[in-house]
């Protein structure tokens, strides 16, 4: 069996390998789909430390996955088209500078995760993963009609949002910034699974009435989980956004908060690189199946179901012989 | 979905400096629930390569599931990979908005065999951007220009609460001089009209003008149909098209809907089509197919005339619209977008299949109501 | 607004809340006896749909369709429910969730495979079709009058089936207490199946009797099984009766909000916005009903206290 | 007499008709072991969850230290002081026994909003763990996952947790559950020396342990405290024997 750390190291390793070959090559479309695999297992590390660590199931993630790409497309469509967006009280002006951007995303999905937190962790189990659920179908049926922002249609952005320093128009630069921000993130959970507040936040999942006992609040503790988690899934929507210079509702789908969930099952839950496995076998079936058929989901169906029955724990699972934590 | 078909190799062989190759990427809806359109779409585009008999020409076809980022990826790698020169297929409105801005600023040719959302046509509009189907609001003011000649005097309209909905709902009423009994937005995707229905019974309209396109309009002609409520219906082309009409069987027979083509418009390019469609696939071509096979036709005609190298050439080229399509005439207007006639048309029953017949002429050489805001 | 309409607007609720319930009682049955999350019971309403709509195509029988849609329901249900479902008992509900989304991607895209991308034909029988004249002159079609007529007795039966029957009997104990059906000397993995492909013949009768007034298409599942999940939420998962008071909850908010909450917003605002602003509130209406029953009570209406 | 460490006065809970507490009013004093025993179906464990904040009750006060805890949550009655251990471990079964020890510890120092720094590397608080283990005697098997333990094992990872919090005083809700003799006797010595770091609410139906160990015994029935008295006056009291055996002839 291989150790978790050496396959965490084969991953990192891989991730930047891809797109640095594509760039000897010139394939420029492989680096724009590593870019897409990277932002995606961002959006799923935010949502594996609600879901793996805190045991959270969330599928309403696509929420602040939304709302990081609206935060990214409504300060762009201001900026582009030079008027002012009016928030009642002040009037500011749109912006198309990244880290901006991604403060406001991150901000505003960290606000979200904390009101839908805190009146959704009232609820366990199944009654979670749907009231969560029904969060999300809120703002997607409210983006739809929204015809300020495009409504259905979305909005297109129609140069990348810029960055100091960088051509973020150069695919390999975009990248290095998602991959970045990736890094960040899995350093943050990794942090955050060995501090005091992963181990609380850890023991809160599988017995909240032992942690409630040793004084410490387990619904705050969920909380907080889930607006870290909101915030980065956030961050990954607005990245997400400026890869496809696009936003829409379709970012508020329950498809898009069922596939991240997918990602994380695929990858191993709770385990640091579950995500990252997830994301990159998961857009590499997308392409690969997709190019062979016609009716590749039916392979992918088959594919989930293997992965479900014989791979319990996921790839991480399978290739380190250890069960993941229950969920 | 990949497909990269080399119209007629065997012609390859024969020594005939041809221009530069061209390629063209087909980004479509192939599968899951809206396939039907996107199928229709290629089918039509590959018989008029097929039928050029070029070799020149290599389409590469890829399915865009419907979403929007699945479609920019796929634009994407169309430019970064497989280096098209030419872009087309999409079917959706919101799919458009999210491709063409993006690929026509890169330098691409896009060529739209359905979708014509309104700020593509009007302030958006790019030199390289072609529309050969028809602007959103075309069909719905060609209704609204029917109901006037059948002079219906207060409608009751519906259409899903959407941004092509509400262009659908402002079409009509540009056109349409009577007054509105009611104006209803309905959920997108919703499946049950009862309600509606109900209002429509309550109101004191004299017409019913509807576009629900695809199974939103197959669940609303039934359920309209099984209602006792027999006012005139009016709608677009989108809900009464060869596709779908076999599943809305009798209840659409005799209801009148707008279309800027139908199969027995009278002209040989039209004839050869319908036939030849229904040889190679076996099944009446749409109207989708229709604009597949002239897309195909005005991308063909554009390269026999100028190197898709010289892009300055290669735009006037496709600007002229020189070739035979199976509406008749074929013109572009300032902003790219068609100046053509549409038709009424009635659905009838032909032996055992349901199709459409036309009836009259609802706006002659028709433009669109946003060519005056392009400057391009 | 006259009482005529709102009346034949609540008939329209009722009629949309009873074919909900049909859905959601298949779902609530199967999560209560054996705590299963199944994300493809919209595939078996697809998959009543299309077999109703086949079998009418080629016999012309609209009974024969029905039969044929809870024939094919009931078998495509044992038949997961024996090579996939039997293994995730156990499992997290994660899992279960990951494997039945992985069923709707076959079904879907295996449907479309078998019978192609256009939308089937299934109309509704000729002595069914048309309206009738309701005391009050209101105008009303039969054919949805008979809906509600079929989900009020096939509620009826549920109730009958858990309540009085040897296998409902067992049902009830399996809801409480594994080891003691088991302890009984009931089979328990065929007692599953069974349930498994009741619940999967209510969806596809529904699929069925909804085809004929809508389109049978690749995909027309999931919308009602979202709505389904609704509805046993705020009924309370396992409760037949909650799905039942959910079902018609959800059903009326869902119909009167799309009627009057456009009406309501044009007392204050310019007509166009309010009916698009209405119609927009009144697509979020289940869910937000959902999230406030939640938030009162948080395990629904008729769910067991934790 | 000195002031109680934790004290009832009057506590009552209903479940619709059922009343499984009764107007209960039980105090515990420093250094003693207080054990409530009765029939199945008596309440204790309602009194427990009553004491501890899992439960709201429907009147009555519950006191640790003279203030009035009624009204707080759990986890406010435990940084109060009250130490608890449960009938049904409630471990986190996936993590070792040393990280299951180091929960108290953060939850004693209120340390769980640290979110940067590794905890188990933090040697003030793995010390104050290691003591805990050390006092329960499982030193060694701090790197051992709980679900590998023994019944036995998981109730001194129990008691460990609880001592970690340096309670004021503690609650163990059946702690001989599941062990067989040889535990019952090792746990019983144990928990007999714990009396000296707080006084012991014990809930137990070993009656050899509860003999050996309480100094005081309260007997409930009903959901009401019959008696409470010394191991002799319950062994000798009449109403006892009629609770448990059935009215004498």
């Amino acid at each position: 069996m291989i150790p978790e750390r050496a396959i965490n190291a084969a991953v990192i390793c891989g991730l930047l390998a891809v797109p640095i070959w594509a760039v000897m090559a010139d394939e420029i479309f492989t680096i724009t789909l590593t870019t897409r695999a990277v932002i995606l297992a961002l959006a799923a590390v935010g949502l594996n430390i609600a879901l793996g660590i805190g045991g959270l199931v969330s599928f309403g993630h696509a929420v602040f996955f939304g709302l990081g790409g609206y935060a990214m497309g409504i300060l762009a469509f201001h900026a582009q088209t030079f008027t002012p967006l009016d928030l009642g009280l002040v009037s500011v002006n749109g912006t198309k500078s990244m880290p901006v951007i991604w403060v406001v995303a991150t901000a505003v999905s960290a606000l979200a995760a904390w009101v839908i937190g805190l009146l959704s962790l009232r609820t366990t189990g199944v009654y979670f993963i749907m009231i969560t659920l029904a969060f999300g179908q809120m703002f997607f049926y409210f983006t739809i009609s929204w015809s300020a922002y495009g409504g259905e249609d979305g909005m297109s952005i129609y140069v990348r949002n810029g960055f100091p320093g960088l051509n973020t128009l150069v695919p390999i630069q975009f990248f290095g910034l998602c991959f970045a921000a990736l890094c960040l993130a899995l350093l943050l959970q990794w942090r955050l699974r060995g501090s005091a507040f992963g181990l609380a936040l850890n023991a809160a999942r599988q017995t909240p009435e032992r942690v409630e006992t040793v004084g410490l609040n387990p619904m705050r503790l969920k909380l907080l989980a889930f607006v870290i988690s909101g915030a980065i899934t956030g961050l990954a929507g607005a990245l997400f956004a400026d890869l496809n210079r696009f936003v829409s509702p379709t970012m508020f789908s329950w498809q898009l908060s069922g596939e991240l969930i997918i990602l994380i099952i695929i990858g191993g839950v709770g385990r640091l690189m579950g995500p990252v496995i997830g994301a990159a076998i998961f857009v590499a079936l997308e392409h690969w199946l997709g190019g062979l058929t016609d009716f590749w989901h039916v392979w992918l169906g088959a594919i989930l179901l293997l992965i479900v029955l014989f791979g319990r724990g996921g790839v991480i699972g399978l290739l380190t012989g250890k069960a993941g934590p229950h969920v | 979905m990949k497909n990269t078909i080399l119209a007629s190799a065997a012609a390859a062989l024969l020594a005939a400096p041809a221009l530069a190759e061209v390629k063209v990427g087909m980004i479509t809806t192939l599968s899951g629930g809206g396939a039907g359109l996107g199928i229709d779409v290629r089918d039509g585009f590959m018989l008029a390569i097929q039928q050029s008999g070029r070799d020149d020409i290599e389409v590469v076809i890829e399915d865009d599931q419907r979403k929007p980022d699945i479609a920019v990826q796929l634009a994407d790698k169309m430019v970064q990979a497989e280096k098209v020169d030419v872009l087309t297929g999409i079917i959706w409105s919101n799919l458009a908005m999210a491709v063409v801005p993006s690929v026509t600023a890169q330098g691409k040719f896009y060529l739209s065999p359905n979708a014509g959302p309104s700020p593509l046509a009007g302030q958006g509009c790019h030199p390289n951007y072609f529309n050969v189907a028809w602007q959103n609001d075309n069909l719905h003011e060609a209704a609204g220009a029917y109901a006037n000649t059948a002079s219906y005097g207060n409608s009751f309209i519906l259409a899903p609460n959407y941004p092509a909905g509400t262009d659908a709902l402002t079409g009509y009423k540009r056109t349409f001089e009577g007054g509105i009994a009611s104006e209803v937005y309905t959920q997108l995707g919703q499946t049950d009209y009862a309600a509606e229905i109900a209002q429509i019974r309550a109101s004191d309209a004299d017409s019913v003008y509807f576009f629900l396109p695809g199974g939103m309009g197959i669940s609303f002609l039934k359920q309209y149909a099984d209602s006792g409520v027999d006012l005139p219906i009016v709608g677009p082309a989108f809900s009464f098209d060869q596709g779908i009409l076999q599943a809305v069987g009798d209840a659409a027979l005799g209801v009148v809907n707008t279309s800027q083509w139908n199969k027995d418009i009278d002209n040989p390019t039209n004839a050869a089509f319908v036939e030849s469609f229904q040889e190679a696939y076996g099944r009446l071509p749409s109207l989708y197919a229709s604009q597949g096979f002239d897309t195909a036709n005005l991308l063909i005609s554009a390269i026999e005339a100028a190197d898709v190298t010289d892009a300055d050439a290669f735009r006037d080229a496709l600007r002229a619209a020189n070739f035979d399509s199976t509406r008749g005439d074929f013109a572009f207007g300032p902003n790219h977008h068609p100046v053509q006639t549409i038709y009424a048309r009635e659905v009838i029953k032909e032996g055992d299949v349901f199709t459409n017949k036309i009836i009259g002429t609802a706006l002659e050489n028709h433009s669109d109501a946003y060519a005056a805001d392009c400057k391009m | 607004m006259s009482t005529v309409l709102i009346i034949e607007q609540v008939l329209n609720g009722l009629q949309f809340g009873v074919m909900l319930f049909l859905m959601a009682a298949g779902l609530t049955l199967i999560f209560g006896v054996m705590g299963l999350i199944n994300l493809a019971h919209g595939s078996l309403y697809m998959v009543g749909a299309f077999a109703a709509a086949w079998v009418a195509g080629a016999t012309g029988s609209f009974l024969l369709a029905l039969a044929a849609a809870l024939a094919a329901a009931a078998a495509a249900g044992a038949l997961i429910e024996v090579l996939v479902i039997r293994r995730l008992y156990k499992a997290a509900h994660l899992d279960q969730v990951l494997a039945t989304f992985a069923l709707i991607l076959i079904f879907s895209e295996g449907t479309r495979y078998v019978f192609g991308s256009f939308p089937l034909f299934l109309d509704i029988p000729a002595y069914l079709s048309g309206p009738v004249t309701l005391p009050g002159g209101i105008q009303y079609p039969f054919y949805r009058l008979v809906l509600i007529g079929v989900g009020c007795v096939v509620a009826l039966g549920l109730w009958w089936l858990t309540a009085r029957t040897r296998v409902g009997i067992q049902i009830r104990a399996g809801e409480n207490d594994r080891e003691m059906i088991a302890a009984l000397g009931v089979d328990i993995s065929k007692l599953y199946t069974l349930v498994f492909a009741i619940g999967a013949a209510l969806a596809g009768l529904a699929g069925a009797l909804v085809g004929a007034i809508q389109s049978v298409q690749v995909g027309m599942g999931e919308p009602v099984l979202i709505l389904a999940f609704v509805v046993i939420v705020i009924g309370g998962i396992g409760s037949i009766r909650g799905a039942f008071i959910g079902a018609l909850l959800v059903g009326l908010t869902d119909t009167l909000g799309g009627i009057f909450l456009p009406e309501l917003f044009k007392l204050f605002m310019e007509s166009g916005a309010a009916t698009q602003t209405g119609s927009a509130l009144a697509a979020m209406a289940a869910y937000i009903l959902m999230g406030i029953v939640l938030i009162w009570r948080p395990t629904g209406l008729f769910g067991a206290r934790s | 007499m000195s002031d109680p460490v934790l004290a009832t006065h009057g506590l009552m809970k209903s479940f619709g008709a059922l009343v499984a507490t009764d107007d209960v009013s039980i105090d515990l004093r420093p250094g003693e072991i207080h054990a409530i025993i009765g029939p199945n179906g008596a309440g204790k464990s309602t009194l427990i969850s009553q004491i501890s904040g899992g439960l709201a009750s429907d009147a009555g006060r519950v006191e640790i230290m003279g203030q009035d805890v009624t009204a707080l949550s759990t986890a406010a009655r435990a940084r109060a002081g009250l130490g608890r251990t449960f009938q049904i471990s409630a471990l986190a079964m996936e993590d070792t026994v040393f990280e299951n020890v180091l929960l108290g510890v953060i939850g004693a120092t209120a340390g769980a909003w640290a979110m940067f720094s590794p905890v188990a590397r933090n040697r003030a608080l793995a010390e104050r763990a290691m003591a805990a283990l050390d006092q329960v005697g499982l030193a060694n098997a701090k790197d051992t996952r709980c679900a590998d333990l023994s019944h036995g094992q998981r109730r001194q990872v129990e008691v460990a947790v609880a001592l970690t919090l340096a309670p004021k005083a503690f609650v163990m809700d059946e702690p001989m559950a599941g062990l067989g003799a040889e535990g019952s006797k090792a746990l019983t010595g144990f928990l007999d020396g714990l009396r000296s770091e707080a006084p012991i609410l014990l809930v137990e139906h070993d009656m050899d342990a509860v003999f050996a160990l309480a100094d005081r015994i309260s007997v409930l029935v009903n959901g009401q405290v019959i008696v409470t008295g010394t191991v002799a006056e319950i062994r000798s009291s009449d109403a006892v024997r009629e609770a448990y055996l059935g009215a004498a002839p």
